[in-house]
């Protein structure tokens, strides 16, 4: 692990960057540590446990600063960040991209294109226990959904961690904040939160980069990340959507081809 | 078309000004008739649609919801239906998957020289959403707080 | 708390007979908001909208709604009527009680119902909209036509005689187009340059034009009345003022064997060089691919005997900008070539040419002095074979469209064979003959009955060369489907119209569509032949698909009178139902967060980038910031909006919302 | 290299030297041509002019008992027979529903994977390139490469050589000294199965390819298939009582002229078969 702390330690020491954003060991499991200090690097730590998705700071200025800022990056988090600089929301010239490889090489990205180039080498896969739960769905009557997913979220109590969590929700306004009209019923209660679902799924339409954060931070455990994996799935399929990739010419639903399927329109 | 016996779905359509609305000013020129229970909205066009009105049209007590607008290569701003079919093919597949009842939502592409097929579509959509019945599990779930104002 | 009026039109019976509109504006009277509510037989009369205005001004009206006709009929008469009351135009709505409920329900408790949820629900809306005035966008009266050809021309000629300043470019040295190059036109059989170079010359003498040739356009950017486009004026190595066009330089130029463009490639012509010696301007320019300087660094013979010294090798490609307020694209057409039909020999039989071809030979001016000669041989044809729809209508060449114009100019090439070649035969093979147009059909009948045309009606199946003679083997339908076989010394392919070379790029660089052959796309088929859907940028001739001269110089005029139209006026008014990117205070300045997603969503390239500053003039942020001349309300970017950013007006967020609520809790 | 063969009946009937000289060639370039087991016709023009089920079905069996007998490729060639297996696998590959029915008649799977050859192909991928320094005495004639109408159309599914003026016989001949003369008649139709009900439209149609050939002075015809061979050869007597001068040129499938090059003996490549007689040199 001693070249991840040799590298951070060395652009601190050379003022490269003003912090490095990466893992240190929680109570329970690693958390996400902003290393200022050359002499805290040793607290860095990365592995297979770390699984928070550290892109999501990367578009809060506030905890940026002014200063170059360096980034440990998982999979996830790479794929996050191609998709958010893709969406204008990154300064190429304020970061240092690093990941670290199985072999634990460091590697450090000159850019954002860079990154594209070395997640082609990585097929985005779905754990077993996700897909197995995605296809027990599909396998239910329509029915049979609906009820489980409104008992799953009459769970929810509106917290908004999902959101918290997720770097794609870097919105200054969220469309549930949005009151004339009211979207979105502000209070917890089931419609409130299948309409919240419904708006966190379209809004990650062809994203999402299946980080799996979302369903990570809800305090309740609801699956609400199959959400956005069966879309991913489908995306992929319909529109050869790939997470990490984005298509240059737009968005999923802000663009479109003159032969999109259209056998549901009469 | 007017059985008042049965059960009588609430049927709202969310059209482009530019070929089906004034399709259906052609069903009304030419005299053919349909339903009542079903009303039209006027959008400029169906990129203009947003997803979360079919939802809400759902939670206000609507049983079946009709959105249309002009063929492919019709549309009167050049592609704002193709925007539109996009959106609707990964909304449909979210809501399929959340168990919502997607036979409800009828799409469609009417021009304005379709005023035949505009009563068409709107006589079948009522009978097969008088088939399927009131949309109660979206409503239980809807009422489930005494219904409090959200617009404002 | 609003004022509300609500009008309810009988429309004589057409409503009332099926709708019981004075209890519809009883019930609308009890909603609250609603201040004043009425019936009346008829809403649209002059005492109807009188009912209307004054309700508006003794009630002090702040919306009004009038539940009547289809909006698509009457939304501007009362429109108007509220405005001349004193109320903001968009603060009235319509509700549809006539096309959407009386005329396509029964009489009925039902109906009446639904009349009233039609009204509530736009009494809902109405009470949302927001006063909203036109827009104004000033226009910089200033076109910018491109292609020098018939179209270009024409259209150049009509703004500039209605007052207007007109910028013509021009790809080649000189403009004239395809039609300098005819022999002859149909149905009149006139010289074609004959009448075509006053207009040149007019052109170039035109206060009002600016004419650039040899020049190509770079890029366009800004909208409707304020365009920007920057044009690339091509090195011609002279100094235009210096030379006289004595043309010493190209009887002087070494290199004399470069094929001709002006004569389809027929005839040489040298490195520095006229097109044609009636060109405009008629001054040469040295083509670098070709000139021996150029490509081998000596011979500048040009220069040794330039007599005013006019020659600069120097000279480097000048990119302008001119600011302009429409543009006229007449970039014309071009025809396939021959090798592109094996089956007639491959280009490789010198004596299989095309129309184009053809007309060189015709005419007085072209390489053979309008004498029909063999390119091979320079022996005069004795007998000739023209093939119509060589390519067109012919999906296994990608062709399945008319090329419209090749049934009139075979019928003319043949002739004008026989007027030229006495005791000639010549034969047309056809599929069908589509003469439509004034005198035309009667000019296809003379070819065949008094000039002794043979026509054909068949395909031709394969061209070969044998003992000299070209062989023809082809299908007579019309007798049995009988083989015909004719050993003739020329054949002549009517080969397809085709969008120009580049077509493609320049549809880009102009953001205006092009269908699968490339040629430019018209906004309406029918109502809109020579707008594009690009606000600003109209249509003129070949460009758009192959037709004739008449037809271009129609369109040319009317594109003309499209642009003069706009210029008429010194700023454009448009209705401001347009998308909106919202703004607040600071820090936040705006809920947009700049993914600029919504720009790739926009058909017409309507939403821009807007940076904020700070006092220091450092970038705080950058947001979406929409166009208000190029935006025209489609309202996609307003659905796409993850943070609900983007609004339209007159179709607000707010305001469908609240309608449709309205529509379905009665 | 071991690859499917499909003769097909022509080539146990009217042309046996083409089957004699296409297998001959093979054994020169040791390229081993096991024929497929218990094939059956394709049905050719007859099976398509009547029934379409049989005419897909037909031609689908061959191909589904050669990917059960392991061919990735198979060699086809008789004209027809590539044009019908060639057509029914594109037909197969662009139509769910239509292979579905297919294989439920054959009930034999059928994946259309395999690759079907015509004997150019077979050449120009084998044996082009071994070619020259096998040649023993060059083939110096001027020859006139005909290939009829089935070879090379239709062209959107074949995808074989160009429509109109096709050029890989020609290209092969120079190979082996020939000099093809450039002509007209490359593709036109030689009357094919009319051979029979309407001799004299055949002695027409082929009189004039013979023409041609001749007013060029070829020295021979070049074919690849069996039914152009027979009208051009068989149906001589006819055609040159319809020239007005008689045509003498001998018609030769590509096989055997390159059989002759590389000095395989006229017998085993069934030259003596053919009715005018082939004396070249």
């Amino acid at each position: 692990m001693n070249k991840l702390i040799e590298k951070a330690t060395s652009l601190l020491q050379e003022g490269v960057v003003t912090k490095v954003i990466g893992y240190e060991e929680g109570t329970e499991k690693p958390r996400p540590f902003f290393c200022e200090k050359a002499e805290d690097t040793s607290k860095l730590i990365y592995n297979s446990r770390c699984i928070n998705n550290l892109a999501v700071y990367l578009t809060k200025p506030e905890l940026l600063g002014t200063g170059k800022v360096a980034v440990v990056a998982t999979l996830p988090t790479l794929r996050s960040i191609v998709q958010l600089a893709f969406e204008n929301q990154l300064k190429e010239d304020k970061l240092v991209i690093l990941t670290v490889t199985d072999s634990e090489e460091v590697i450090e990205f000159a850019g954002f294109a860079e990154i594209e180039t070395y997640l082609k080498d990585f097929k985005l896969k779905i754990d077993q226990k996700e897909q197995d739960l995605i296809d027990k769905l599909e396998g239910m009557s329509k029915e049979e959904r609906w009820t489980f997913w409104v008992e799953e979220l009459s769970q929810c109590f509106k917290c908004y961690a999902c959101r918290a969590a997720c770097p794609m929700c870097y919105c200054t306004r969220c469309v549930v904040e949005v009151n004339c009209p009211q979207w979105v019923q502000p209070w917890a209660s089931p419609l409130g939160n299948i309409e919240w679902q419904i708006n966190r799924a379209m809004h990650l339409a062809g994203r999402c980069t299946g980080c799996g954060s979302c369903a990570e931070a809800c305090p309740v455990g609801i699956p609400i990340d199959l959400l956005t994996r069966k879309m991913m799935e489908d995306l992929g399929e319909e529109f050869g959507v790939v997470p990490g990739q984005p298509n240059k010419n737009g968005n999923v639903l802000s663009t479109f081809k003159p032969e999109d399927k259209e056998n549901f329109i009469r | 078309m007017d059985n008042i016996t049965e059960f009588e779905p609430k049927i709202v359509a969310f059209v482009c000004n530019w070929c089906t609305y004034a399709g259906a000013d052609l069903t009304g020129t030419s005299r053919l008739k349909y339903a009542t229970n079903f009303k039209i909205i006027r959008f400029p066009c169906t990129g203009r649609i947003d997803y979360m009105l079919l939802l809400k049209a759902f939670a206000e007590g609507a049983d079946g919801i009709i959105v249309s607008g002009c063929h492919p290569n019709d549309c009167h701003y050049t592609s704002g239906n193709f925007h539109a079919r996009r959106r609707w093919v990964v909304f449909r597949g979210l809501l399929d998957f959340f168990g919502i009842d997607v036979r409800r939502i009828c799409f469609s592409w009417v021009s304005a020289a379709e005023g035949g097929k505009w009563a068409d579509l709107v006589n079948s959509t009522v009978a097969e959403i008088r088939e399927l019945g009131a949309y109660k599990e979206y409503q239980k779930v809807a009422g489930y707080l005494e219904k409090e104002e959200c617009n404002e | 708390m609003s004022k509300i009026g609500v009008f309810i039109c009988h429309c004589g019976e057409n409503i009332n007979g099926t709708v019981d509109c004075h209890k519809v504006a009883e019930e609308i009277a009890k909603v609250e908001g609603v201040e004043y509510a009425l019936d009346y037989k008829y809403m649209c009369s002059d005492p109807g909208q009188t009912l209307i205005k004054q309700a508006i001004k003794e009630k002090g009206l702040d919306g009004v709604v009038v539940g009547s006709c289809s909006p698509r009929m009457h939304e501007p008469t009362f429109r108007r009527a509220c405005a001349e009351a004193g109320l903001n135009p968009y603060l009235c709505e319509m509700a549809n009680l006539r096309e959407h409920c009386s005329w396509v329900h029964e009489k009925g408790e039902a109906t009446t119902q639904k009349a009233i949820d039609l009204v509530k629900s736009l009494v809902e809306k109405v009470k949302r909209n927001k006063p909203l005035v036109n827009i104004e966008v000033p226009v910089t009266k200033k076109a910018l036509v491109i292609g020098g050809g018939i179209a270009g021309i024409q259209a150049s000629l009509d703004i500039a005689n209605a007052g207007h300043k007109v910028i013509l470019i021009e790809k080649d040295p000189s403009i004239g187009g395809h039609m300098s190059q005819l022999s002859e036109t149909f149905p009149t059989l006139d010289c074609s340059q004959c009448i075509l170079t006053p207009r040149m010359v007019e052109v170039a003498q035109h206060p009002n034009i600016t004419l650039y040739t040899y020049a190509e356009l770079e890029g366009l950017e800004g909208f409707i009345g304020n365009f920007k486009a920057s044009i690339r004026l091509k090195a011609k190595s002279i100094d235009e003022k210096l030379c006289t066009g004595c043309g010493l330089c190209t009887t002087k130029c070494p290199n004399k064997k470069i094929p001709s463009e002006f004569n389809a490639g027929l005839g040489t012509r040298t490195a520095i060089y006229v097109p044609f010696p009636q060109a405009v301007p008629n001054k040469p320019v040295i083509d670098k691919e070709h000139c021996t300087y150029y490509q081998k660094g000596k011979c500048r013979v040009c220069e040794k005997f330039c007599p005013t010294g006019a020659i600069t090798f120097n000279q480097e490609d000048r990119i302008i900008t001119e600011e302009i307020g429409a543009v006229v694209i007449t970039t014309g057409f071009n025809v396939l070539k021959t090798d592109y039909f094996p089956e007639y020999g491959y280009g490789k039989y010198k004596d299989v040419i095309n129309g184009l071809q053809f007309e060189r030979l015709a005419s007085a001016s072209g390489p053979t002095y309008g004498e029909i000669r063999r390119p091979s041989d320079g022996k005069i044809p004795q007998k000739i074979v023209f093939i119509a729809c060589a390519g067109s209508r012919d999906p296994a060449k990608g062709i399945p469209y008319c090329s419209k114009i090749c049934c009139m100019y075979t019928a003319k090439h043949a002739m004008l064979y026989q007027h030229k070649v006495h005791g000639g035969e010549s034969y047309v093979f056809y599929m069908d003959i589509r003469a439509a147009g004034k005198n035309y059909d009667e000019f296809v009948r003379r070819a065949i009955e008094e000039d002794g045309v043979n026509y054909v009606r068949g395909r031709v199946a394969r061209v070969y060369e044998k003992d000299g003679k070209l062989i023809v083997k082809g299908v007579d339908t019309l007798l049995g489907a009988k083989p015909v076989e004719i050993e003739a010394d020329m054949v002549v392919l009517a080969t397809a119209g085709i969008a120009n070379k580049g077509a493609e790029q320049l549809a880009q660089k102009l953001h205006v569509s092009y269908d699968s052959y490339n040629f430019f796309a018209e906004a309406h088929p029918k109502l809109k032949p020579v707008e594009t859907n690009t606000a600003g940028i109209f249509l003129a001739g070949a460009c758009q698909s192959p037709k004739d001269i008449p037809e271009t110089v129609g369109m040319a005029s009317g594109a003309a009178v499209k642009v003069a139209g706009l210029f008429s006026q010194d700023k454009l008014v448009r209705e401001p139902l347009i998308a909106v990117v919202n703004r607040s205070a600071p820090p936040i300045f705006s809920t947009c967060v700049g993914c600029f997603m919504c720009q790739t969503a926009c058909p017409y390239q309507a939403i821009e980038r807007e940076e904020i500053k700070n006092r220091n003039g450092e970038i705080i942020k950058t947001v979406a910031k929409i166009n208000p001349g190029l935006c025209q309300g489609c309202g996609t970017c307003v659905a796409f909006c993850r943070s609900k950013s983007i609004d339209i007006q007159g179709y607000s967020n707010e305001q469908v919302y609240a309608e449709v609520m309205a529509l379905l809790n009665n | 290299m071991r690859i499917g063969f499909y003769p097909g009946c022509s080539l146990n009937g009217t042309s046996r030297e083409y089957n004699e000289s296409v297998k001959a060639l093979a054994k020169a370039f040791d390229l081993d041509l096991a024929e497929i087991k218990d094939w059956n016709c394709c049905g050719a023009t007859a099976a398509h002019s009547v029934n379409k089920d049989l005419s897909l079905s037909l031609p689908a069996r061959i191909l589904a008992l050669a990917e059960q007998q392991g061919f990735e490729e198979i060699v086809v060639p008789c004209a027809s027979c590539y044009n019908r297996l060639s057509v029914v696998q594109h037909e197969l590959t662009h139509d769910e529903a239509l292979k579905q029915c297919v294989t439920d008649i054959l009930e034999i799977p059928y994946n259309g994977t395999v690759k079907i050859l015509n004997v150019v192909q077979m050449i120009e991928k084998y044996m082009q390139d071994k070619i020259e320094e096998k040649i023993v005495h060059p083939f110096s004639h001027s020859v006139a490469c005909y290939y009829g109408c089935l070879l090379v159309r239709p062209h959107n599914i074949l995808q074989f050589d160009r429509l109109e003026d096709p050029q890989s016989m020609d290209t092969l001949m120079t190979k082996i000294g020939a000099t093809p003369i450039d002509w007209a008649f490359k593709t036109e139709c030689c009357g094919a199965g009319l051979s029979v009900s309407r001799t004299d439209l055949v002695a027409k149609l082929s009189g004039n390819i013979l023409k041609d050939a001749a007013d060029r002075n070829a020295k021979a015809v070049i074919v690849a298939c069996p039914m152009c061979h027979s009208n051009l050869d068989m149906r001589r007597p006819a055609i040159n009582s319809y020239l007005t001068k008689p045509v003498d040129i001998p018609v030769l499938y590509i096989t055997q002229a390159i059989g002759l090059a590389i000095g395989i003996s006229p017998k085993e490549l069934g030259i003596e078969r053919h009715f005018v007689t082939v004396n070249l040199n």
